[in-house]
C-alpha cells in the first residue's frame, strides 16, 4: 500500500516537472513529427505505407523515448537530489516504478501521436482496429518506458556513465522493438486476432520481464 | 516585468500612454480598413472576377490563399528584422515589435495552412503531401514561431527568455527564400509563381487586380494588428512597471 | 539512542578516505568532527548514515548494527550535505511536500511550514528552488532535513552560504532539539561554532582520527595544529 | 591567431572530456546501428538499397545528432564552468567555433558510421565513391554540428529540454538534409560528378551560412 | 585602479535584486559587502564583473564605463563563484592550463603550479576534479581565478569550504596581492574576516546599500543588526 503511494508521488512529482515546463511533452512530440515527416519524404514514393509502417513507427517511438529518457535524471542530479531520494525510506523498486511510470505517460504519447501522424503521412486508409494496435503499443510503451529509465540512470550516474553500458541497452530492446514491429505491421496489414496474439503476448511478457529485471537492478545501480 | 524599460530614451517607452492611445486608434482603423477591403475581395471573388478554366470555381481560394501567404511572410520577415534589431541595439521596442510580427505570422499562417489543403483536397485529391517542400516549410515555419512564444516562457530568466526567442525567429526567417524557390527548383505539385516570376504576371487583368485587391487588404490587416498587438504589448509592459512597489527587494 | 562505529573504512580505489575510524556518539549529544579538507569527514558521514556499505567495519546504533537499506533506519535518519537536493524546477513548498509525503507524514503541509518557519524562511514556499539566492536554498534545504523530525542528523557544513542570522537560527534550533533519543553529527569547518554546540569533538586527517575528547578540553587554536599536511588528498 | 588558439583549445577541452567519458559518442553510433538494423528490418524486402539509402543515412544522423546536442554543455554546467569560459578574454565566436568543432567529431563518426551500416545492411553492391560521399556529408555534419551547438544552448536554459530541439531547428536543418539527401542518392546512383556539384556546393553554402549565423548569435545568447 | 557603481539596478523579472547602488572601490583596497541572504550580494557582483548588464546605471573602471564583452576587461577580472567552476572530468592541471591558456598566459604550467601552491594544494595537480573534495575543489577553484593574477578579484564567499588552514592561506593571498593597481570585492557572511581584511564595508539589503562606511567604524555585531528580516526576501 505505502509502496502504491510512493510509486504514486514520485510520478507525481516527475509529471509535475515536466508538466510545469509546459511543452516537453508537445516538443517529444514534435520529435515524432520531424521523423514521420522525413520517413514519408524519403521513402513515401517507393514502398506503400502498410507495408512499412510498422517499422517505422517502432522506430520512432523507440528514438524518441530514448532520447526523452536520457533527461529521466537529470532533475534528480542537478543538486544532489537523488542522494537524498535514495537516502528517504522509500524502497528501491517504488523508486524504479516512480520512476518509469512518469516516463510512461510522454512515450505512450508519443506512441499514439506517432501512430496518428504515420497514417496520415502515409495516407494509409485503414490502418487497422485502434484497440489491436493499443494493446501492442501498451506493453511496448511500458518497457520502453522501463528500459529508457534503466538507461538513463546509467548514462547520468558518473561511474557507469564512463562504460559502454548506456550503448549496451541499446541493443538490449532489440526484442521489444522486433516483436513489436511484427505484431503491429500485422494490425496494419488487418490481419485476424488470432496471428496477433502470438506477439502480443510475447510483448507483454517481454514488457514484465523489462520492469522486473529493471525493478531489481536498480538496486545495484543506485547502491553505494 | 521588465525593468529595462525604465532606462529612458534607449529602451523605448517613448510610446507613453498618450501616444499609444492614438497608435491604438491608427490601428484600429487600418485593420478595418483591411477587413473591408477583404470582404470587397470576396465580393469579387464571388460575382466578378472569371472562373480560371483549368481549376473551375475552387481556384477562386487563390485570392486568400496567395495574399494570405505574403502576409505571412512579411510578418515573419518583420518579426526577424524586430528580432535582430532587439540584439543588437538592445532595444526594448524590437522585443514588443517582435513578439507583435511573430502572432501576426501565426495567425497568417494559419490562414494558409486552412486555405492550402481545402484547395489541394479538391485540386490534388488529398489535403497535404508531405514529399512537397513547400507545405513542409510553411508548416515548419509556423512551428518556429510556436515554439518564438513556448521558449519565452520556458526560461527562467525573462531576459535570456527573449533573446532565445529572438534568435529563433532570425533562424525561422532563413527558411523563407528556400520557401520561395521551393516549387521552381523541384518538381512539385505546388503551382510555380504566378505574379513574381521573371516573365512578368502571367495573369488574366482581372485576377490581377482582385489579387492586388486582396493584397492591399491583407497588408492593411496586418499593419493595423500589428499596430495594435505592440501597443497592447507596450501597455502591459508598462503597467507591470509601474504597478510594481518600489522596493519589491526580492522575492514575494 | 547511541551511534558507533568500528574500525571503519572506506576507500575509492586505492584512496582510503576513511582509514580504520572508532567513534562513539552517546545519546542526547552533538559530535562536532573537524579535519583539514580531504580529511574524510564527507566520507565518514556517507558511512554513519548507510548511504554507503563501509569496506570494513560496522556502524553500531542502539547495539545493532544498522543496515543503510532498512526503511526504519532511513526514516530516523536526516542528512544536509554540500549540495541542496532540491528539484529546481518545483517549489519550495513543493519540494518539502515531495519529501514529507515519501517520509510518510501525515501532515505533510504543517511540517513544512514549520521547518520552513524554524530555519527563518517562512515567506519562500510558493517559490520555485530556481530562483532562489545561495543561502535560501541552503535554508530550504535545512527545512527539508529537519521535516520528519529526525532522531539522528548528520549535517555536512550546514553553516555554509547562512548569513549570521541564518546561523544563529540553526543553532537554535540544534539546541532546541536536543533531548534523550537524539543525536546530532556536525562536520564544519568553523571551529569556534562546532565547539560551541558539540559535547564532544573528533579530529580526523587523512582518514584517521587524531583526536577525540570532550568539548572541554578543546581549544580551536589547539586543534588547527592537528590539521598539519591539510588538503593533500593521499 | 589567437582565435584560432582559442578555438583549438575549446575543442580538445572538450573531446577530451568526451572520451574520457565516451558515453555519448557510444550511445550515437549504437543508435545508428539499431536504426539501420530497423530500416532493414522493415523495408529490406520492399525496396533496392540504393533508392532509399541516401534518405536513410540523412534522417539517421540527423536524428542521432540531435539527440546527442542536447549534451554538449552538460560539462559546462556541471558545475558552473560555463560562466568562468564566458567570463574569460575569449571571443563569443571562439567559443561557439571550439565547441561546434568538438561537435562535429561525433556527428562525422556518426555519419561514416551510419553509411557503413547502410551499404552492409542493405547489401549495396556499389555505394559509390567514398571521396563523394565525404564530399557531400562533411558540410552536412559541419551544419548539423553548428546547429546542434547553438540549439543544444537553449535547450540547456529550456525547461522544454531537449525536445524542444527538433522544432527549433526545423527551418535551419531541413533545407540542408533535403539537399543532402538528394546529393547523396545520386552518388548512391553513381551518377558523375557534374550532377553532384551543383547540391554539394549548396551544401557548403549553407553549412557555411549555418556556422556564420551560429557564431553571430552565440553571442546574444550567452550575454546575459 | 578604481571601480564605482552608479544606480545599479538588475531585475530577475519582477524581482529587483540590486536596486539602485551606489559604491566605490579605491585603488589598493579591499571592499567587503555583506548582507543577508537574498540581499544581493551575488547579483551586484556579476553586475559589477561585467557577468551581467546592468537594468540601469553604470559600472565605471578607472572613469570608464566598463563593457562585459571588452577582452581587455575581461583579461583584468578574476571570480570566485558559490559553484567551482571545474570541468569535472578533467585533471586539476588539465583545468587550469586550460584557463591559463584562454588568458593567454605564455608559461600556464608554470602559473598554475604557483598558484596551485598559493592555496596549498599542489599535490592535487594530477587528480581529476569529480574525485576532490569540497574543499579540495574550492581550492582548485581559487587557483583558477588567481592564475592569470587578475587585477580586479570578485570572491562570492570564497572561504566556503576551506579548512581553517585554507582560510588563513587565501587571506594571507590576499593581503599579499595587495598593491597600487589592484582591488577585491569580497562577499562574505564571515563577519569577522571580512571586517579583518577590509578598508570598506558596504552592507546590502533588499537589494539596497544600508551602510557604506570605513572599515574602522564597523563592528560585527552592529552589523547583523543591520540585516534584520534577514532571510527574508520582502
Ligand atoms: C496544402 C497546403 C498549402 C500550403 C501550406 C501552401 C503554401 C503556400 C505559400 C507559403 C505560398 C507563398 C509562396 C511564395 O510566394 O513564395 C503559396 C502560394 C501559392 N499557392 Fe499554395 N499552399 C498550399 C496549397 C496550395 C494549393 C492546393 C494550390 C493550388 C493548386 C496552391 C496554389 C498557390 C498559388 C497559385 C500560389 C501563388 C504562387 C506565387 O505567385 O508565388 N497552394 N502557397
Ligand atoms: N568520488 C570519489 N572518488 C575518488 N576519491 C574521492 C571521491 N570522493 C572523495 N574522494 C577522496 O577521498 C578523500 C576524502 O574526501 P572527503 O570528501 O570525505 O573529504 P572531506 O573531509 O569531506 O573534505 P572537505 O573538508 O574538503 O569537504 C579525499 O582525498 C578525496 O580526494
Ligand atoms: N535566476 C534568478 N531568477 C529569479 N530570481 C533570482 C534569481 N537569482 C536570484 N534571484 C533573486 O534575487 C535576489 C538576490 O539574489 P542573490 O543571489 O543576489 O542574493 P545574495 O545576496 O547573493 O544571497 P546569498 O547570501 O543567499 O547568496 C533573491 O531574492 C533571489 O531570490
Ligand atoms: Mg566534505
Ligand atoms: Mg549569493
Amino acid at each position: 500500500m505505502t509502496s502504491l503511494r510512493w510509486i504514486g508521488v514520485i510520478a507525481w512529482k516527475d509529471l509535475r516537472a515536466e508538466f510545469r515546463s509546459g511543452g516537453r511533452i508537445a516538443a517529444m512530440i514534435s520529435f515524432s513529427v520531424l521523423a514521420c515527416f522525413l520517413f514519408s519524404f524519403s521513402l513515401g514514393s517507393l514502398v506503400a505505407g502498410r507495408d512499412v509502417a510498422a517499422g517505422l513507427l517502432w522506430l520512432t517511438v523507440l528514438l524518441a523515448s530514448i532520447s526523452g529518457a536520457g533527461r529521466t535524471f537529470d532533475a534528480e542530479e542537478e543538486d544532489g537530489a537523488f542522494r537524498h531520494l535514495l537516502l528517504s525510506p522509500v524502497s528501491r523498486h517504488a523508486i524504479f516504478l516512480g520512476k518509469a511510470a512518469a516516463n510512461l505517460v510522454p512515450v505512450t504519447l508519443v506512441a499514439a501521436f506517432t501512430l496518428f501522424a504515420l497514417t496520415l503521412f502515409f495516407r494509409i486508409a485503414a490502418p487497422g482496429s485502434v484497440a489491436l494496435h493499443a494493446a501492442i503499443l501498451l506493453p511496448g510503451a511500458i518497457g520502453l518506458a522501463a528500459a529508457g529509465t534503466l538507461f538513463g540512470l546509467i548514462s547520468r550516474h558518473s561511474s557507469l556513465g564512463d562504460s559502454l553500458l548506456p550503448a549496451l541497452t541499446f541493443p538490449a530492446l532489440v526484442p521489444l522493438v522486433f516483436f513489436g514491429a511484427t505484431a503491429s505491421s500485422r494490425v496494419f496489414l488487418d490481419r485476424p486476432w488470432a496471428e496477433i496474439s502470438g506477439p502480443a503476448r510475447l510483448l507483454w511478457g517481454i514488457a514484465i520481464g523489462v520492469v522486473a529485471v529493471g525493478a531489481l537492478l536498480f538496486r545495484y545501480l543506485t547502491d553505494d | 516585468m521588465h525593468a529595462q524599460e525604465a532606462t529612458g530614451p534607449r529602451h523605448g517607452m517613448r510610446i507613453g500612454h498618450g501616444n499609444g492611445g492614438r497608435l491604438a486608434y491608427l490601428g484600429f482603423g487600418l485593420a478595418a480598413a483591411g477587413v473591408a477591403t477583404i470582404l470587397l475581395v470576396h465580393w469579387l471573388v464571388a460575382f466578378w472576377v472569371p472562373t480560371e478554366a483549368a481549376q473551375g470555381v475552387v481556384q477562386r481560394i487563390f485570392y486568400i490563399h496567395v495574399p494570405a501567404a505574403w502576409a505571412c511572410f512579411l510578418a515573419a520577415t518583420v518579426a526577424g528584422l524586430a528580432s535582430a534589431a532587439y540584439l543588437w541595439l538592445e532595444d526594448e521596442r524590437g522585443d514588443m515589435a517582435a513578439v507583435a510580427a511573430a502572432e501576426a505570422a501565426l495567425v497568417f499562417g494559419a490562414i494558409v495552412l486552412l486555405t492550402g489543403p481545402l484547395w489541394g483536397r479538391i485540386a490534388w485529391g488529398a489535403y497535404w503531401d508531405w514529399g512537397e517542400l513547400r507545405l513542409t516549410l510553411t508548416l515548419l515555419l509556423w512551428f518556429s514561431y510556436l515554439g518564438y512564444f513556448l521558449i519565452r516562457g520556458s526560461v527562467a530568466d525573462p531576459r535570456k527568455g527573449k533573446r532565445f526567442a529572438a534568435v529563433v525567429a532570425i533562424i525561422g526567417v532563413l527558411s523563407i527564400p528556400l520557401n520561395h524557390v521551393s516549387v521552381v527548383w523541384f518538381r512539385s505539385l505546388h503551382p510555380e509563381p504566378v505574379v513574381f516570376n521573371p516573365e512578368g504576371p502571367s495573369l488574366p487583368g482581372e485576377m490581377l487586380a482582385t489579387l492586388l485587391t486582396s493584397l492591399a487588404g491583407f497588408m492593411m490587416l496586418f499593419l493595423g494588428l500589428f499596430t495594435i498587438r505592440y501597443v497592447i504589448e507596450n501597455h502591459l509592459r508598462h503597467r507591470n512597471r509601474t504597478s510594481q512597489p518600489d522596493n519589491s527587494g526580492a522575492l514575494t | 539512542m547511541t551511534l558507533a562505529a568500528r574500525n571503519l573504512v572506506c576507500s575509492y580505489g586505492p584512496t582510503r578516505a576513511v582509514d580504520g575510524v572508532d567513534l562513539e556518539v552517546a545519546d542526547d549529544s552533538i559530535l562536532a568532527v573537524f579535519g583539514p579538507n580531504g580529511a574524510g569527514k564527507t566520507t565518514l558521514l556517507k558511512a554513519l548514515s548507510g548511504e554507503r556499505t563501509p569496506d570494513e567495519g560496522v556502524v553500531v546504533a542502539d547495539g545493532k548494527a544498522i543496515r543503510g537499506s532498512d526503511p526504519e533506519w532511513r526514516c530516523r535518519v536526516g542528512l544536509v550535505s554540500h549540495r541542496t537536493g532540491l528539484y529546481m524546477k518545483l517549489t519550495v513548498m513543493e519540494n518539502l511536500l515531495f519529501f514529507g509525503v515519501l517520509h510518510g507524514l501525515a501532515k505533510a503541509a504543517l511540517a513544512a511550514e514549520e521547518a520552513l518557519a524554524a530555519v527563518g524562511a517562512p515567506e519562500l514556499a510558493r517559490h520555485r528552488a530556481e530562483v532562489l539566492s545561495h543561502g535560501q536554498r541552503q535554508r530550504v534545504a535545512l527545512a527539508r532535513t529537519l521535516l520528519h523530525d529526525p532522531d539522528i542528523l548528520f549535517l555536512d557544513e550546514p553553516f555554509s552560504g547562512l548569513d549570521p542570522n541564518g546561523a544563529e537560527a540553526l543553532e537554535a534550533v540544534l539546541r532546541e532539539r536536543r533531548s534523550p533519543g537524539r543525536i546530532v553529527v556536525l562536520v564544519t569547518h568553523d571551529l569556534r561554532r562546532g565547539l560551541r554546540l558539540a559535547d564532544r569533538v573528533v579530529v580526523l586527517r587523512r582518514g584517521r582520527k587524531v583526536l577525540d575528547d570532550d568539548r572541554a578540553e578543546c581549544e580551536a587554536e589547539a586543534l588547527v595544529g592537528l590539521f598539519t599536511d591539510s588538503g593533500s588528498p593521499a
